[in-house]
């Protein structure tokens, strides 16, 4: 069992040295993915959703794939799923990634004042959603906006919400991104990382307490596993058994820090959850239908009473963090070309194509489509408001909803603006 | 009247709540089997059940955070964090979400959540079990924070903190538990049972969050105090034979403005106490306030008797504690001024 | 002299420790290799190496602690919080360890740690890139804190932290980084080439932490103020072309009463001005000490002006920044008074 | 590989409810430590220290014990120190008991405010502190005064401490057992629990930059796991391979909670360690050899360069929580004496006179040698002051060291202060 190396990377010493996470490949350099543990498609056993958390551990530091390098899907995770649920994830998948080219386009164009893609992780949040039950609970991180398409939002909301208009389902309080839709069940985006991660727990138990079915699904990246709500997840859950799915999408940056600065040098951060007594998976999240029957099965499971998940999603930050980066400082510019999962829309459309149930011709029309609905959605939301013209959202908007009531001082505060406003 | 100590106010109204409203649970470290480590919520776990009543990991940061999830899927939630010393771990996720949640959402998410913890000194519990951190919550927009002085409007503050739809951070000044504290530590303590607040009925009552309390009327000068301050306000001008409007403030957000206001127009002198270190405490925003608002009628400067701006001493506890001798010599010097 | 922005004139500062003394390190997320979200820490790494200038894991909590940990090891580090807004998951490390230690410890134990935080709006930020806790550190014993508002003072402010032996929070109000905005956000943008605060010595200079400076000298009222709302005060005060007193506080605690105290005599107006919430903010305890300091010598009540009780709003940020307007009327109402 | 039980313990639901932990037995139940996972002495293997964490993944599951129920040693885990070690470990195991047991009396007397014993917890400070060089830095939690005694700190200056006298350390300001010892290199108590562990994180870290290959070394209790700055400090730990011994002294309760609440019901808290990473073992906490032997293992990895260890002690914590507890509220009372690994002193002497090192009679003598001793120190603590009588602390330390150089408004706050006094 044992082996000569040393835990640290590199050369041996003999004396404590700080180690310092690098990552393969900084700019100017070939990139470099041979960290990345992969597993054969198909190759990983799929376990009764009862499994003892024990017994399937080694999920954690497998990757679950369902697609091949051809197109083809195989081994026990294939879901299986009929034609129209691939369109229809296609769909979401390519609506998600056309409105987001969009948005960073009416960003560089001054039109909105900041953006979050989500470019090359559509699949993470469309399978996601679509394996889910529409009265399940899902607390997002400001990089899924394809549970909203997934879930039906009107593209109109979303964008009324990154104008701030008198649409915004926020009224103006909230930068971009920052959705949420409470009939849709999705929870609040938050620009504190992690904090949705033990309210989620805190949501699962509450079903658990009102002996409820449904569950919660929450969403961070790799980098926010550091912060302490990561760990008050983890412990709620396993110490209640909630029926939480707790996903950390790691797509291999956090702003200009590595995964590795999270941890992830050392191990999958799937496999964080042994350790606490969570079932932990972790899967190709470039790959749609590993995706969806990954969390169907973890839905299942915590569904059925049999405890939480945590899954990690191997995955990759194709675009800058936010429009307010420049990744080329960080990393080799073309880093995403080599990501040895490719890119889900791609893989998914090769998978199509090849079961016969896509074409090109319906993906160009499909594309077609959907970039028209998209600017004239654009159209549509203009007219609640830009920045620069109106309508614009009442300035009392400003002290409404500090509190259900509101309180004498702000009354005030408000007359005091309302005042101050009326004198310009 | 049944009389009740602060521990079975408190519990009282925790036990009214579980029973009139299914979606009320209590979470918090020891709370549950054991009855909580000052007993306030002793028998609650037997009597409503272990999915009501529920003990907690010690993670102060993890109890606020599920609650506000508990809270948004349609609970109320009662959370204790076993000492305000210990609610810096669930910092964040008051001041940013709990807080916050009701305004980021435009009012389509809210979490009705509040927050118990026991507060304050005088129990030789050196600075990490003394601590009167309320002025920092009140810095927060979003939240309500109350803290009460006697059993009676401990139960019926609680009870509408926990029927508000906004967050409530609920202080409990710990050294009033047993009995009414005036500051004085050599004599021997005094029961409930002798103070009218002692008085407390069985059945649910509410007070109003947002009202203060004139608790003694006179015209030689204001005091606002709250929490164990009131009792040593009390004593202190009773033994100067003073006529004081003394002020519980008891909301100290959203705070009563108006019985401030009428009461310092009239005696034209005001005293601030509290047991918090001064620097940057509630009291400063008590005398910005005063100031804002009564200047004109004010005849000396309002003046703040507090906790020193150290960390609370285990060994000099009665030097820290702003007992009656430091506030008879303010009210004595407030009177003379000018 | 050669001319800094005040992102340059931290690197400045921080460049120079590290040369100056091998115990000076940097940590924080972002802040090696790539020099940081607002470049303050650009070149730094490559210049002083990794074992200097750490890339941290996102969690504040842990770079607190860990710095706590580092200054106990005889280590002075300055650790970056990418924002004040994501200061609170470090609060507790902050309150109840790094500011008690020496206290805890009868002055065996110190861990002479310096946080900084860039803070403030008006850079459209929203609720979570915008706040100004300021006053949340001011109300903790054993800390300092420092706000800048020019990169004159930044460097010579930070300079000073670092070399203090006691912890120092060092908020830098984002808005200023490029230039000396003052508050008209219409205007095109100016850069500190334009503002005498924009001349940094490229050599180690330092300013003490506890004194307050009169920017600017005037009869009619004073104006108390710090970082952005120095500059916002300054043109206010200009285009009304009144006599102000304009006093920019740079060192919140420990306070400068003798120079607030000097002013306030002289005028008898005060006006006192921040960015951050109203309620429970410093500039309560400024009115409170200037109350308490001067009351005989004022001539009308001390007013603020502040950011409004709510979170710091997204679309409405010049409705909620406390710009020249609401600072012009303050002014001519204070004026007014009696 | 797979198993069809349930995650959660008890029976299987097809719903998910809220699972809330049990202790096995309450007030009147028979005490029932089946849940205790045991390995059997001398049957765990030693890995070389520079094994990879992979490797020894299952040190975090078995138990390490060295000395059998008859009181032989066994196994690779065998220290074979030599009988003076034995003997100083044995002396101040017995001296921290006997003094625990002393201030406890003196906290019922009312000499004292408050006190919280190690009781069976002995061999952990005791054994660790021996295996450690003089120039490691310890971060104690408040059941580690094993950690002082064994350090050779003068009795009286604990005392005094707790006396808050005129000798007292903290000058006052803490709590009774909340120590320091800076020139013997122990690190403050405080009563925020798990702060500490990062900070010996940044320590080990700080060292790791200087060069030196001295380690740091913390205590947390089980309870004390759940808190963020378990995980602030595993994350840390791992990230930069900091040369550190984080240890969970797992004594089965939280005042009132059992381990369970805090994630104990599922997995070791050892196994936490290998998700992050981390190399950890668990070790019979009450087993002198075993303690010393993973300790010397740990240090010598850490000192090495071979990165952080994460040590759960498995033991029972056999009084009250402290002076305001009463157990008899929430566990049988006659628990401890069914605690399958016994007790750390009564072990330690079997295996000695066993191994003919120890004598009836010198355990005696030792006894009453050691009980002298704390009688003595008392006499020569008191004279330092007590709670009643003088001499007393200045007044005005009060105000020192908030800040290095006491700034106005506390020169000013003394001086009221020394006002009113005078007053008197
Ligand atoms: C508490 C907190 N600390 C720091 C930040 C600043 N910040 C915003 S995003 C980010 C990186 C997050 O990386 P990761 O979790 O991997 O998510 P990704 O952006 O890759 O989707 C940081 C540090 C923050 N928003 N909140
Ligand atoms: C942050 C914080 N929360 C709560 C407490 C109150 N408290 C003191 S000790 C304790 C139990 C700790 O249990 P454990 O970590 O198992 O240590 P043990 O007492 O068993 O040695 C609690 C909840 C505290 N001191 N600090
Ligand atoms: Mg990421
Ligand atoms: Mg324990």
């Amino acid at each position: 069992m044992q082996v000569s190396c040393t835990t640290c990377e590199g050369a041996m010493s003999n004396k404590p040295t700080l180690h310092i996470p690098h990552p393969p490949a900084r700019p100017g350099d070939k990139p470099d993915f041979s960290y990345v543990a992969l597993s054969d498609p198909g190759a990983v056993d799929r376990p009764e959703v009862n499994t003892s958390v024990r017994a399937m551990a080694y999920l954690s530091e497998e990757l679950i794939r369902v697609m091949d390098d051809d197109g083809n899907a195989v081994g026990p995770w294939h879901p299986h799923l009929d034609e129209r649920d691939l369109q229809i994830g296609l769909r979401h998948m390519l609506l998600t990634r056309l409105f987001d080219a969009y948005m960073v386009r009416m960003q560089r164009q001054g039109k909105i004042s900041f953006y979050m893609q989500s470019l090359g992780e559509e699949a993470i949040s469309v399978a996601q959603s679509m394996a889910l039950r529409p009265t399940d609970m899902l607390f997002p991180s400001y990089r899924c906006q394809g549970l909203q398409v997934a879930r039906g939002r009107s593209l109109v909301d979303l964008m009324c919400q990154c104008l701030s208009n008198t649409n915004d389902m926020c009224k103006g309080r909230q930068m971009p991104v920052m959705y949420h839709w409470a009939r849709g069940k999705i929870f609040s985006v938050t620009g504190n990382l992690t904090v949705q991660f033990p309210q989620a727990v805190g949501w699962a138990m509450a079903a658990a307490i009102k002996g409820e079915d449904n569950i919660a699904v929450a969403w961070i990246g790799d980098g926010s596993t550091a912060e302490a709500d990561f760990h008050h997840a983890l412990t709620f859950a396993a110490v209640y058994q909630a029926p939480v799915m707790l996903n950390v999408v790691n797509n291999q940056w956090a702003i200009s820090t590595f995964q590795g600065f999270a941890g992830g040098e050392r191990r999958s951060f799937a496999s964080r959850g042994p350790g606490y007594g969570i079932a932990s998976l972790r899967v190709d999240g470039n790959d749609f239908l590993a995706v969806h029957a990954v969390t169907e099965w973890a839905a299942e499971r915590a569904r059925r009473g049999h405890g939480p998940c945590l899954i990690e999603h191997v995955t990759y930050r194709a675009g800058a963090h936010s429009t307010s980066d420049d990744p080329s400082r960080y990393r080799p510019r073309d880093e995403y070309a080599s990501w040895p999962l490719g890119d889900p829309i791609t893989r998914m459309k090769q998978f199509m194509q090849k079961s016969g149930c896509w074409s090109d011709d319906q993906h160009e029309k499909l594309t077609a489509e959907l970039t028209q609905h998209i600017s004239e959605s654009w159209q549509d939301a203009e007219s609640y408001g830009t920045m620069t013209t109106g309508p614009f959202l009442d300035r009392s908007e400003l002290f409404e909803d500090v509190y259900r009531d509101m309180p004498a001082h702000l009354i005030e505060q408000r007359d005091e603006l309302r005042r101050l406003i009326g004198e310009d | 009247m049944p009389q009740m100590n602060m521990i079975q106010a408190l519990n009282s109204a925790m036990d009214i709540m579980l029973t009139r409203d299914p979606s009320v649970v209590v979470i918090g470290e020891d709370v549950g089997y054991f009855g909580g480590v000052f007993r306030t919520t002793d028998g609650l776990q037997r009597k409503h059940g272990e999915h009501r009543v529920i003990d907690a990991p010690i993670a102060e940061g993890g109890i606020i955070g599920a609650a506000i999830g508990m809270g948004v899927n349609g609970l109320r939630p009662i959370a204790e964090i076993q000492f305000a010393d210990y609610i810096y771990p669930g910092f964040d996720q008051i001041a940013s979400q709990l807080a916050k949640l009701r305004y980021r959402t435009g009012g389509d998410f809210f979490a009705p959540v509040t927050v118990r913890t026991p507060c304050g000194g005088g129990i030789r519990g050196g600075q990490t079990h003394s601590q009167s951190p309320e002025g920092l919550f009140t810095h927060v927009a979003g939240l309500k924070v109350v803290m009460p002085s006697t059993p009676y409007d401990a139960k019926g503050l609680l009870i509408s903190a926990v029927e508000d739809d906004d967050p409530v951070i609920f202080f409990e000044p710990k050294r009033l538990y047993n009995g009414p504290f005036d500051g004085d530590h050599d004599k021997p303590a005094v029961p409930w049972s002798t103070h009218p607040g002692g008085e407390v009925p069985e059945d649910y009552y509410s007070l109003p969050i947002g009202r203060a309390e004139v608790v003694s009327a006179g015209d030689d000068l204001t005091i606002l105090c709250y929490g164990t301050m009131v009792h040593v306000a009390q004593a202190s001008a009773a033994r100067l034979g003073v006529a004081a409007d003394i002020i519980d403030i008891r909301t100290l957000l959203p705070l009563d403005v108006a019985t401030l206001k009428q009461s310092v127009e009239k005696t034209g002198r005001c005293l601030v106490l509290h047991e918090a270190t001064r620097f940057s405490g509630y009291g400063a925003e008590l005398v910005a306030t005063i100031v804002e608002e009564c200047f004109y009628a004010l005849e000396a400067p309002v003046r703040r008797v507090c906790g020193w701006d150290t960390p609370y001493p285990h060994a000099f506890e009665w030097e820290y504690f702003p007992g009656q001798k430091r506030v008879m010599v303010a009210i004595e010097n407030l009177l003379e001024e000018e």
